[in-house]
C-alpha cells in the first residue's frame, strides 16, 4: 500500500511542480518525477512481498510467489521513454535559452492567444 | 494471406532508420515507405473488411502476446495515414530542403510508424508505445530547425510538457488496468470490464481521456496545438493537424468504445467536450490574424466536430465522425500544404535568409493572380472545411447533423448550437479567400512552378471534389470501422481461446 | 433525361468558358452567350411540360431527382432569361476588367446551380444547388475588390446562418419520414405533429427569408448589390435573391403543403399572418430608406428589399389572388429591377463608374436609351398602369382589401408612394435636370447594353397591357397548388368582385393621349432651346454649374430621418462588436503559459473524474 | 358608351374650367375685388394656345400629354352622377394608380428643362403627395373595407341606399379627416407648396409657356374635378347630374374659402399636418370601419 | 371694352384673348414697382381686366419695366424678355425708361430703353399714378386690335441692331443670339 501512496505522492508532487514553478528545467524535474512515480505504480502493481524473480527455469519455486514479470517490462519500456523524453526536454530548453535568454516560462510566452 | 500487416508498421520503421543512412538519396525514402505502406494497406482493405485479422508476434497466443489487431477500423486510419503521409512527403521532397533535412526525414517516417502502429495495435500498452513514438517524434518535429526557429522551440517546449502530463496519465491508467485484470490484451481486457461491476473503473478512463485528449487536442487539453501547428514547416502542420490529432481522438474512442463500452455519462461528456472544443475552436480561429495560426485553431474546431459525433455514440455518429476524419485529413492538409507554399513563395521572395513558417493574413493579398492553382486548392481546402458542396466536408457534416437528428431531442438542439460555428468558420475562411483573389497586394515576381508541390495539390483536391460527389466509396469501409468500434462483443469474440 | 443534360450543360458551359477564355476572350464571350441563350431556348422548350423525379445520381444511397412542373418552370424560364439577358450586358460592360475568365465562368455558374435549384425534386439537391448558388455569389460579390469584400463577407455570413438553418430542418424531415424527396415529404408530413411544423417552417422560414432579405434579415442585400459588378447586380436583384421566393412557394405549398400551412397556430396569431407582417414591414421601411441613399445602386437596394415584401405579403396571405399577385410580382419586379440596374449600368459605364445620384443628371439627352429603359422600369417599380406591377400590386391590393386586411393593404399602398418618391429621384437625378459639363461629351450606350434594355422594356409594357401571358402559367402553378383556379384572360382577371381589364385601360389611355396629343398639335409650334436657355431670374447661368438635386428631398428628410434608421443592421453590427470581443476573450485562454496548461489538464482530469464517480452508469 | 365617353370628359372640362374661373371669381369677391368674369380661364387658355412656346425637348412635350392624358383617363374610370363608361376595369385601385400620371408626367416634363426650380418643384410636389397619400390611402381602405369592393359605382349606390357615408357611423371619421385633406390634394393654399409662384417661380410649370400652360391649366381643372368627384362619390353619396354637381360646387367653395384665407404652408410643415390629425383621425377612422359593421 | 363680343371673339380669337389675358412679368426694375401691388390688389383690382401678375417670363405676355434701368439690370431685362414668347408686349413705366429720367446723367443708367428693346407703349410720370396703368393697359389694347403693337416683330427683324446695342452696353452677352444674325463677319 505504500509504494501506491509514494507513487501517487509522486506523481503528484510532479503534477505540481510543472503546473506552479516557473523554471523550464524544475517543471522538466517535475516530469521526470511523474514517470518516477508511475513507475514506482506500474511495478507495485506487480510486486508481491516476499516474491521472487519470475524465472521458470528453477522449478522448485512455486509461481505464486514470483513477481509479474509484465510491470517490470512496461516499467523498462516506460523509462526508456522518459528517457526520451527528458533528453529530448532538456534539449529544448538549452535552445529555448539561447532563443530567449531566460528559462522563465512566464517570459517564454511569444505563442498566445 | 499474402502479406502481412506487420509490415504496415516494420517497414516504416526500418526505413526511419536507414534514412539517415543514405545521405541525399534520404528524401525519397519517406515517400516510397509512404507509398509502400498505401499499396499494402489498400490491398488488405478488401481482405480486412470479410474478417479482420489478428496477427501475434513473438509467438505466444493472444492475450499473452503483443498482438496487432487489423480490423476495418485500422485499416481504414493505415490507409489515410499512409496517403497523407505519401502525399505530404512528396511535397516535403522540394519543401523541406534547409538545414535539417535528414533528421526530418527520419522523424516523419518515426510519426508515420507510430501513428499506424497506433491503430493498428491490439495491445493497450503497445498502444501507449506507438503513441509514445507518435508523440515524441511531434515533438521534435514541432522543434524542426530549433536552432534557428525561436517559436519552433517554445512550441515544442510547451508541447512536450503537456504531452508528457498526458502520457503520464495514459501509463498511469494502463498500470490500473493491469493492476485490476492482469492483461494488456484490449480483447481480453474488454471482456473482463464487460463482466466487472467495479466502481472504480471510471478512474482509468478518467486518465485515459485525459492523457489521450492531450494529443487529440479536445478542449482544454489543446493549448499546445494552435503553437505547435503554426509554427512547424508547412509539411509538419499538415501531418499533425491531418493525422496526428485524428490519432489522438482514435485513441480515445478505441478506449471509450472497445474497452470500456461507451458508459453513457463519458458519452455525453465527450459531446460536450467536443461541443465546447468546436466553439472555442472556431471563436480563437475567427480572430487570428496569422494564416497559420488561425488554421490550427480551425482545427481545434474541426476535431470538435469529430468529438461530438463519436460523442453521439451510435452507429451513424461514428460513420459520420470517421467521414469528417477523412473529410478533415484531406481538406486541411491540402490547406496547410497550400498555405506552405504560399508562405514560402513569399519568403523566397522577400527574405531568403530568414526562416519564416508563418505569415500574417494580409500578405496573401493578390496571390490569386500569381498561385491561381494554389489559390484554388486554398479555396476549394476552404469550402470544403465550411462545408460547402460539392466538397468532401458538406458531405461529412451532412452525416454528422443526420446522426445528430436521429438521436433527437437534446442532440439536436446541440447539433443546432455546432452549426453555428460552421457560420464562424465561414467568416474567417472566406475572408482570407477573398484576400487572395480580390485584394490588391503587393506580391511581384511570385511564380509557382514547383511540380513536386504541386502534384499533391492536384490530388488532395481531386480526392476532395470526387468523395464529395460520390461519397458512396467511403460509406462500405466507414460503415465496418463504426461497426467494429460499437461491436465490442464481437471485437472481444476475435479473441482467440 | 432531358434535364440532366440541361443541369448538364449548364455547368459544364460554365467551366468550359473558363477554359476558353485561355484560349481567347473573344471565343469566351461568345461562348457564354451561346450557353446562356441555349439555356434559354432549352428551358423555353420545356414549357407546359409536367415530368417528376427524373432520378439522376445517387448520394449516401439517397436517389437524387429533378423534375419539372409549371413552378419551376416559371421560375427557370425567369432565370434563363436573366441570366442570358445580363451575360450579353456584360459582354461590354465588363471589358478591359480583370479576370474575366473568372467572372464568365461565376456568371454561369450562378445560373446554373439556380437552374439546379428550380428543378430539383429532393431536398439535397436542393440544398447542393443552393449551397453552390451561395458561394459562387459570394465571389460574384466579392469581385470587384475595395467595398465589395465586407459586402461578400456579410453576404456569405448571413446566406451560410440560412443555409445551415435549412440543412438542419432537411434533414430533420428526411429523419422523421425517411425520404428526400419532396412529393413524398408531402405527403408524410400531413401526419406531424404541430410543434413539429412550426419548428420546420421557422427553420426554413429564416432561411428564406435571408434570402429574400425579409426585413430583421435584409442587412446584407444593400451592399451587395451596390458592390457587385452591375450585370451581376442585375441577376442578384432579379432572380437570385427571388429564390428565396421560390423556397417559400415551394416550401409552404408544395412541401408542407397550403392547408398545413395555414392551419398552423403559432401562439397569438396565424402563423401566415406573422409573415405577411413581416412582409408588410419589409415594403414599408425600406422603400423609405430607400429615399435617402445618393448611391443609384444603393437606391434600387433597398427596393430590392422593399418590393420582396410584396411577394412575402401576397405570398404569405395565401388566397387565389394574393398568391398568383405575389408570384406575378416576382417575375414583374424582377423585370424591372433588372432593367433598372442595367441603365444604372449603362450610365456608370460611360460616366467613368459615376453612380452618385447628386453628381450626375441631364443624360436623357446623351443616353436616350437607357433613359426609356429607366422611366420604364421605375413605372413598373411603382406599378403605374400598363406596366406589368401593375397588374400583380392590384391583385395583392385587392385581396387584401376583400378580406379585410387593410391595415396590411395601407402597408403595401403606403409603399408604392414611398417607391414613387425614391425611383422618381433616381431617374431625376440621374437622366433629368442638368447635364453637368464634363459629361457634355458621352455618348449613347453601346449596342450590348441596349438590346437587354429593350427587350426588357418591350417585356414591361407587353406583361402590362396582356398581363394573361403569365398570368396563365401562374394559374396552373396556383392550382397545383390546390388553390381554386382564377378566371384568367389575356387582359387580366374576369371574376365577381371587381375585374381587371388592361386593354379598358390601355385604351382610355391611348385615346385620351391621342387626343391629347391632337391639341397639342393645335397649338403653335414650339422652338427648341437648349438647356442653357432656362429661366434663372433673368440672370444667365450655364447649367451643369449648379445642381438643385442635391438632397432632393431635404424638408422630409428634417421630418423622417430620425426614425429611418436601419435599426436590424444597427443590430447586427453590434451583435458583430460583441461577439468580437467575446472571441477577444475567449483566445485569452491561450495565455502562453505553461503552467496554465498544465492546470488545464489537471482540471479537466479532476473534472471528469468528478462527473464520472457521480455517475456510475455502467 | 361612347356618348358616355365622349360626354364625361366634356363634362369634367367644362365643370373644371368653371371652377377655375369661380375660384378666381370667389377669391377676388373675398378680397374685396371685383374679379376676373368667370370665363377669364378659357380666355387665358385661348390666349395661350396662340402664344408660341419653347420646348426643351421630346420629353418636355410629352410629359405634358401623359400627363393630361393621365387626368382625362381617370375622368372615365370616375362616375360622375352614376355615368362612368369603364367602371368594370378595376375600381378605385386602377383610379389611385392613374392619379398618378399627372404629376409624374409633368415631373418628367419639367425635368427635362433642367431648371432647378423644377427640381424643387418636384420635390416639393412629390413631398406633398406623399405626405397626404398617407391619411388618403387609409380613407380609401376604410371605404373599400366598409362596403367590401374596389368598385366606386357600387359604392355609390350601396350609399343611396343607407344614407351618406360621411354622415354614417363607420366612416364619419374618414369623411372628416378627408375633409382636411382635400386643400392638399387640390393644390390650394395653404398647401400650394409645389407651385408657389413667389418663391420658386411656379414650380415645375417654370418652363411652360403657351400651348404647355394651357395644358397644364386644363390639366389643372381636371385635377380640381376629379378630387372633389371623388370625394363627392365616396362620402356625399353621389346623386343625378345636378344634385352631383350643387355636392361638387358645395365642396369647391369651402376649399376656395380655405384657400383665401390661409398663408402657405412650408414643405415640412405641410407633411406635419398631414401627418399629424388629419393620418390619426384616418386612423382611427379605419379602425371604426373595421370594426364597426 | 369688347370682352364680351361673342363675333368678335370669333373672328379674331387671338388678338381677343392677348388683349383680355395680359399677363405681366413680376419684375421691379425700380421705384416704380412701388405702384403696382395696389395695382393689382384690392384698391384697384387689375385682374378684373385679365391682368395678373406671374412668376416667370415663360409664361407672360406684358413686361412693365417699372423705373430706371441700370446697366446691370438690362441685362436681366433682356433676358428675360428674350424669354417671353410671342406675342409679346412691353410697356416703359415712368420717366427713367424714357429718357433716363433723374438718373439723365448717370453713368450707370439707360437712356432710353428702346434702344435695346423694342417697347410697345409708354407711361410717363415720375412715377406714374396707378391710374395711368390701366390707362397704359386699354391703351395697349387699341393697339393690339389695330395690329400696331408689334414690337416683338420689330425685335426679329432688326435683332442684329439690337444685339449690337446691347453688346455695345454689355460687353459681349453669354447667351447664343436668339434669332440667327446673318451676317457674322465681324
Amino acid at each position: 500500500m505504500i509504494f501506491y501512496i509514494g507513487s501517487f505522492a509522486l506523481v503528484l508532487t510532479g503534477l505540481y511542480i510543472a503546473a506552479a514553478k516557473k523554471n523550464l528545467i524544475k517543471i522538466i524535474m517535475g516530469l521526470s518525477l511523474v514517470d518516477t512515480g508511475v513507475n514506482l505504480f506500474l511495478i507495485s502493481i506487480g510486486y508481491i512481498k516476499g516474491g521472487t524473480a519470475p524465472i521458470f527455469s528453477n522449478a522448485a519455486i512455486p509461481g505464486k510467489t514470483m513477481v509479474d514479470p509484465v510491470p517490470q517490462a512496461m516499467v523498462l519500456t516506460a523509462i526508456v521513454i522518459g528517457l526520451a523524453v527528458t533528453a529530448l526536454a532538456l534539449s529544448l530548453v538549452i535552445k529555448a535559452y539561447y532563443h530567449y535568454g531566460t528559462l522563465n516560462v512566464r517570459k517564454i510566452k511569444e505563442l498566445k492567444w | 494471406m499474402v502479406v502481412s500487416p506487420v509490415l504496415l508498421i516494420a517497414v516504416p520503421l526500418l526505413l526511419a532508420f536507414i534514412a539517415p543512412l543514405c545521405g541525399k538519396a534520404a528524401k525519397y525514402i519517406p515517400p516510397a515507405g509512404a507509398l509502400f505502406n498505401l499499396i499494402l494497406s489498400v490491398i488488405l482493405i478488401p481482405t480486412v473488411l470479410k474478417s479482420p485479422m489478428i496477427v501475434s508476434i513473438g509467438g505466444f497466443p493472444p492475450p499473452f502476446c503483443i498482438n496487432l489487431f487489423v480490423g476495418p477500423l485500422g485499416i481504414f486510419f493505415a490507409a489515410l495515414i499512409s496517403l497523407a503521409g505519401f502525399l505530404i512527403s512528396i511535397y516535403a521532397l522540394s519543401y523541406i530542403r534547409e538545414r535539417a533535412v535528414g533528421k526530418y526525414h527520419t522523424l516523419y517516417l518515426l510519426l508515420l510508424t507510430g501513428a499506424t502502429g497506433v491503430v493498428l495495435t491490439g495491445d493497450i500498452f503497445n498502444l501507449f508505445v506507438f503513441y509514445e513514438i507518435l508523440c515524441i517524434s511531434s515533438y521534435a518535429l514541432t522543434a524542426h530547425n530549433a536552432h534557428w526557429h525561436r517559436h519552433g522551440t517554445e512550441a515544442a517546449v510547451k508541447y512536450l510538457i503537456q504531452g508528457s502530463v498526458g502520457s503520464a496519465f495514459i501509463l498511469l491508467a494502463i498500470g490500473m488496468l493491469y493492476g485490476f485484470f492482469g492483461t494488456l490484451n484490449m480483447a481480453d481486457l474488454a471482456k473482463h470490464i464487460a463482466r466487472a461491476h467495479s466502481s472504480v473503473l471510471f478512474i482509468p478512463l478518467t486518465f485515459f481521456i485525459a492523457g489521450f485528449g492531450v494529443e487529440a487536442a479536445i478542449f482544454p487539453l489543446n493549448a499546445w496545438l494552435p503553437d505547435a501547428h503554426s509554427v512547424s514547416p508547412a509539411p509538419i502542420s499538415a501531418i499533425f493537424s491531418g493525422i496526428a490529432i485524428e490519432i489522438g481522438v482514435y485513441a480515445i474512442m478505441r478506449v471509450v468504445f472497445t474497452l470500456f463500452g461507451a458508459p453513457l455519462s463519458v458519452m455525453s461528456v465527450l459531446l460536450i467536450v467536443g461541443l465546447l472544443t468546436l466553439l472555442v475552436g472556431e471563436i480563437c480561429a475567427f480572430r487570428q490574424n496569422n494564416i497559420k495560426r488561425m488554421s490550427a485553431y480551425s482545427s481545434i474546431g474541426q476535431i470538435g466536430l469529430i468529438v461530438f459525433a463519436f460523442g453521439l455514440a451510435t452507429k451513424s455518429g461514428i460513420t459520420a465522425g470517421l467521414f469528417q476524419i477523412t473529410s478533415h485529413a484531406l481538406s486541411k492538409i491540402l490547406l496547410f500544404l497550400t498555405i506552405g507554399y504560399m508562405i514560402y513563395s513569399i519568403r523566397m521572395k522577400n527574405y531568403p535568409d530568414k526562416y519564416v513558417t508563418e505569415i500574417e493574413i494580409n500578405s496573401l493579398n493578390g496571390l490569386g493572380k500569381k498561385m491561381p492553382l494554389t489559390s484554388l486548392g486554398f479555396a476549394i481546402a476552404a469550402f470544403s472545411l465550411i462545408g460547402f458542396p460539392p466538397f468532401i466536408g458538406f458531405s461529412s457534416k451532412l452525416l454528422i447533423v443526420k446522426a445528430a437528428l436521429l438521436k433527437g431531442g437534446i442532440y439536436a438542439v446541440l447539433m443546432g448550437i455546432a452549426l453555428i460555428a460552421t457560420v464562424i468558420e465561414g467568416a474567417y475562411f472566406l475572408k482570407v479567400v477573398q484576400g487572395i483573389y480580390f485584394r490588391k497586394g503587393e506580391v511581384e515576381g511570385i511564380k509557382e512552378n514547383n511540380v513536386f508541390i504541386l502534384v499533391p495539390f492536384f490530388i488532395l483536391a481531386a480526392l476532395i471534389i470526387f468523395a464529395g460527389i460520390y461519397p458512396g466509396i467511403l460509406t462500405k469501409i466507414l460503415n465496418s470501422s463504426s461497426g467494429e468500434l460499437l461491436n465490442r462483443i464481437g471485437y472481444i469474440g476475435r479473441l482467440p481461446g | 433525361m432531358t434535364l440532366k443534360i440541361l443541369l448538364l450543360t449548364a455547368f459544364g458551359g460554365a467551366f468550359v468558358t473558363y477554359f476558353l477564355g485561355k484560349v481567347s476572350s473573344k471565343l469566351r464571350n461568345y461562348f457564354a452567350v451561346f450557353v446562356s441563350l441555349t439555356l434559354f431556348v432549352a428551358v423555353a422548350c420545356l414549357y407546359g411540360k409536367s415530368a417528376e423525379n427524373f432520378s439522376y445520381f445517387k448520394f449516401f444511397g439517397n436517389t437524387l431527382v429533378l423534375r419539372v412542373n409549371s413552378l419551376s418552370w416559371f421560375f427557370a424560364a425567369a432565370v434563363s432569361a436573366f441570366g442570358a439577358l445580363s451575360v450579353i450586358f456584360s459582354l461590354d460592360y465588363m471589358k478591359g476588367k480583370e479576370n474575366l475568365d473568372f467572372y464568365y465562368m461565376m456568371m454561369l455558374l450562378v445560373n446554373a446551380a439556380m437552374l439546379g435549384i428550380v428543378f430539383a425534386a429532393d431536398l439535397v439537391s436542393f440544398f447542393v444547388f443552393w449551397e453552390i448558388m451561395s458561394w459562387s455569389t459570394f465571389l460574384l460579390i466579392s469581385y470587384s475588390g475595395k467595398n465589395a469584400l465586407p459586402a461578400g463577407i456579410k453576404y456569405i455570413v448571413m446566406s451560410l446562418i440560412g443555409s445551415m438553418a435549412m440543412f438542419f430542418g432537411i434533414l430533420s424531415i428526411y429523419v422523421n419520414f425517411h425520404t428526400l424527396i419532396i412529393s413524398e415529404i408531402a405527403r408524410g408530413i400531413v401526419s406531424a405533429s404541430s410543434g413539429y411544423k412550426i419548428f420546420i417552417l421557422v427553420l426554413f422560414g429564416v432561411t428564406f427569408g435571408i434570402k429574400s432579405a425579409v426585413m430583421p434579415l435584409h442587412t446584407w442585400l444593400p451592399d451587395a448589390y451596390t458592390e457587385s459588378p452591375t450585370p451581376f447586380s442585375a441577376v442578384l436583384s432579379g432572380m437570385l435573391t427571388r429564390m428565396g421566393v421560390y423556397g417559400f412557394l415551394l416550401f409552404f405549398y408544395v412541401v408542407a403543403g397550403a392547408s398545413f400551412f395555414f392551419d398552423i397556430d403559432a401562439g397569438i396569431s396565424k402563423f401566415n399572418y406573422i409573415l405577411c407582417w413581416l412582409g408588410a414591414i419589409t415594403i414599408v421601411i425600406p422603400t423609405f430608406i430607400a429615399m435617402l441613399q445618393n448611391d443609384a445602386k444603393k437606391l434600387l437596394a433597398w427596393h430590392g428589399i422593399g418590393q420582396g415584401g410584396y411577394m412575402i405579403l401576397g405570398i404569405a396571405f395565401g388566397t387565389s389572388l394574393g398568391l398568383a399577385g405575389g408570384i406575378l410580382h416576382t417575375l414583374n419586379y424582377s423585370i424591372c429591377i433588372v432593367l433598372l440596374f442595367m441603365s444604372v449600368g449603362a450610365v456608370e459605364y460611360r460616366c467613368g463608374g459615376v453612380r452618385d445620384l447628386n453628381s450626375l443628371g441631364g443624360l436623357i439627352k446623351k443616353m436616350p436609351v437607357a433613359f426609356a429603359g429607366a422611366l420604364l422600369g421605375i413605372s413598373g417599380l411603382i406599378g403605374l398602369p400598363l406596366t406589368n406591377s401593375f397588374v400583380s400590386k392590384w391583385l395583392i391590393y385587392k385581396t387584401l382589401i376583400l378580406k379585410s386586411h387593410p391595415f396590411l393593404a395601407f402597408a403595401a399602398l403606403i409603399g408604392t408612394w414611398g417607391t414613387i418618391l425614391s425611383v422618381y429621384k433616381f431617374l431625376h437625378n440621374n437622366f433629368l435636370g442638368e447635364l453637368p459639363e464634363k459629361y457634355e461629351n458621352i455618348r449613347k450606350s453601346p449596342v450590348s447594353m441596349q438590346i437587354p434594355i429593350i427587350i426588357l422594356s418591350s417585356a414591361i409594357l407587353l406583361f402590362g397591357i396582356l398581363p394573361g401571358i403569365p398570368l396563365k402559367v401562374i394559374n396552373t402553378i396556383i392550382t397545383s397548388f390546390g388553390f381554386n383556379s382564377l378566371n384568367v384572360n389575356l387582359w387580366g382577371i374576369a371574376s365577381e368582385t371587381g375585374t381587371l381589364n388592361t386593354i379598358n385601360i390601355f385604351t382610355a389611355i391611348l385615346i385620351a393621349g391621342s387626343v391629347i396629343w391632337m391639341l397639342f398639335r393645335v397649338g403653335k409650334k414650339s422652338f427648341p432651346v437648349t438647356q442653357d436657355d432656362n429661366y434663372a431670374a433673368g440672370a444667365y447661368v450655364p447649367a451643369g454649374k449648379y445642381n438643385y438635386t442635391a438632397d432632393f428631398y431635404a424638408p422630409l428628410f428634417k421630418i423622417v430621418k430620425p426614425y429611418l434608421m436601419d435599426f436590424a443592421d444597427k443590430f447586427f453590427g453590434w451583435l458583430c462588436r460583441v461577439f468580437t470581443g467575446f472571441s477577444e476573450g475567449v483566445r485569452k485562454i491561450y495565455a502562453g503559459d505553461v503552467g496554465y496548461y498544465v492546470l488545464y489538464i489537471l482540471f479537466f482530469a479532476a473534472l471528469l473524474f468528478f462527473v464520472q464517480s457521480g455517475g456510475k452508469s455502467w | 358608351m361612347v356618348i358616355k365617353l365622349i360626354a364625361l370628359p366634356l363634362i369634367a372640362f367644362v365643370i373644371g374650367i368653371f371652377f377655375l374661373g369661380l375660384f378666381r371669381k370667389i377669391t377676388a369677391r373675398i378680397h374685396r375685388r371685383y374679379g376676373p368674369p368667370l370665363t377669364q380661364p378659357v380666355i387665358d387658355i385661348i390666349k395661350l394656345f396662340y402664344q408660341k412656346s419653347v420646348s426643351h425637348g421630346r420629353l418636355f412635350d410629352f410629359g405634358i400629354i401623359v400627363s393630361l392624358a393621365g387626368s382625362l383617363a381617370v375622368i372615365l374610370f370616375l362616375p360622375f352622377a352614376g355615368i362612368c363608361p369603364l367602371e368594370s376595369s378595376g375600381g378605385l385601385l386602377v383610379i389611385a394608380y392613374l392619379l398618378l400620371f399627372a404629376p409624374l408626367g409633368i415631373a418628367l416634363s419639367g425635368g427635362e428643362a433642367a431648371n432647378p426650380n423644377i427640381s424643387i418643384g418636384i420635390s416639393r410636389k412629390l413631398i406633398l403627395s406623399l405626405g397626404y397619400e398617407v391619411p388618403l390611402i387609409l380613407i380609401l381602405l376604410a371605404v373599400m373595407t366598409h362596403y367590401k369592393t374596389i368598385s366606386i359605382a357600387q359604392i355609390v349606390s350601396m350609399q343611396q341606399k343607407t344614407g351618406w357615408a360621411v354622415f354614417s357611423a363607420p366612416l364619419f371619421l374618414s369623411g372628416i379627416s378627408y375633409i382636411l385633406i382635400l386643400p392638399a390634394m387640390l393644390g390650394v393654399r395653404p398647401f400650394d407648396i409645389a407651385s408657389a409662384p413667389q418663391e420658386i417661380s411656379s414650380g415645375v410649370k417654370v418652363e411652360y409657356g403657351g400651348k404647355f400652360l394651357a395644358l397644364a391649366t386644363i390639366e389643372h381643372a381636371f385635377h380640381l374635378f376629379i378630387g372633389i368627384s371623388l370625394f363627392v362619390n365616396l362620402f356625399l353619396g353621389g346623386g343625378n347630374v345636378f344634385v352631383f354637381f350643387l355636392k361638387m360646387i358645395f365642396v369647391f367653395i369651402a376649399g376656395v374659402f380655405v384657400h383665401s384665407v390661409f398663408p402657405r404652408f412650408r414643405t415640412e410643415q405641410a407633411v406635419k399636418y398631414l401627418w399629424g390629425w388629419p393620418a390619426l383621425i384616418a386612423l382611427l377612422g379605419l379602425v371604426l370601419a373595421v370594426t364597426v359593421k | 371694352m369688347d370682352r364680351n363680343k361673342i363675333s368678335k371673339w370669333l373672328k379674331e380669337p387671338d388678338k381677343m384673348s392677348g388683349k383680355y389675358s395680359l399677363w405681366a412679368l413680376y419684375f421691379c426694375t425700380g421705384c416704380g414697382i412701388i405702384e403696382v401691388p395696389p395695382v393689382l390688389t384690392s384698391r384697384w383690382d387689375a385682374e378684373r381686366f385679365g391682368v395678373i401678375p406671374v412668376a416667370t417670363p415663360r409664361q407672360a405676355n406684358l413686361f412693365l419695366i417699372t423705373g430706371y434701368v441700370s446697366v446691370k439690370t438690362l441685362r436681366a431685362i433682356i433676358r428675360s424678355y428674350e424669354q417671353m414668347p410671342e406675342p409679346k408686349y412691353v410697356v416703359g413705366f415712368g420717366s427713367c425708361p424714357i429718357n433716363g429720367g433723374m438718373y439723365w446723367d448717370s453713368y450707370n443708367t439707360i437712356k432710353h430703353l428702346d434702344k435695346y428693346i423694342p417697347v410697345d407703349g409708354w407711361i410717363a410720370g415720375c412715377p406714374p399714378r396707378p391710374e395711368a396703368i390701366f390707362v397704359a393697359v386699354t391703351h395697349l389694347w387699341t393697339l393690339i386690335d389695330k395690329g400696331m403693337a408689334k414690337g416683338y416683330v420689330k425685335y426679329r427683324e432688326k435683332y442684329e441692331l439690337y444685339r449690337r446695342n446691347q453688346e455695345k452696353v454689355l460687353g459681349t452677352l453669354e447667351w447664343p443670339p436668339l434669332f440667327p444674325i446673318k451676317d457674322d463677319g465681324k
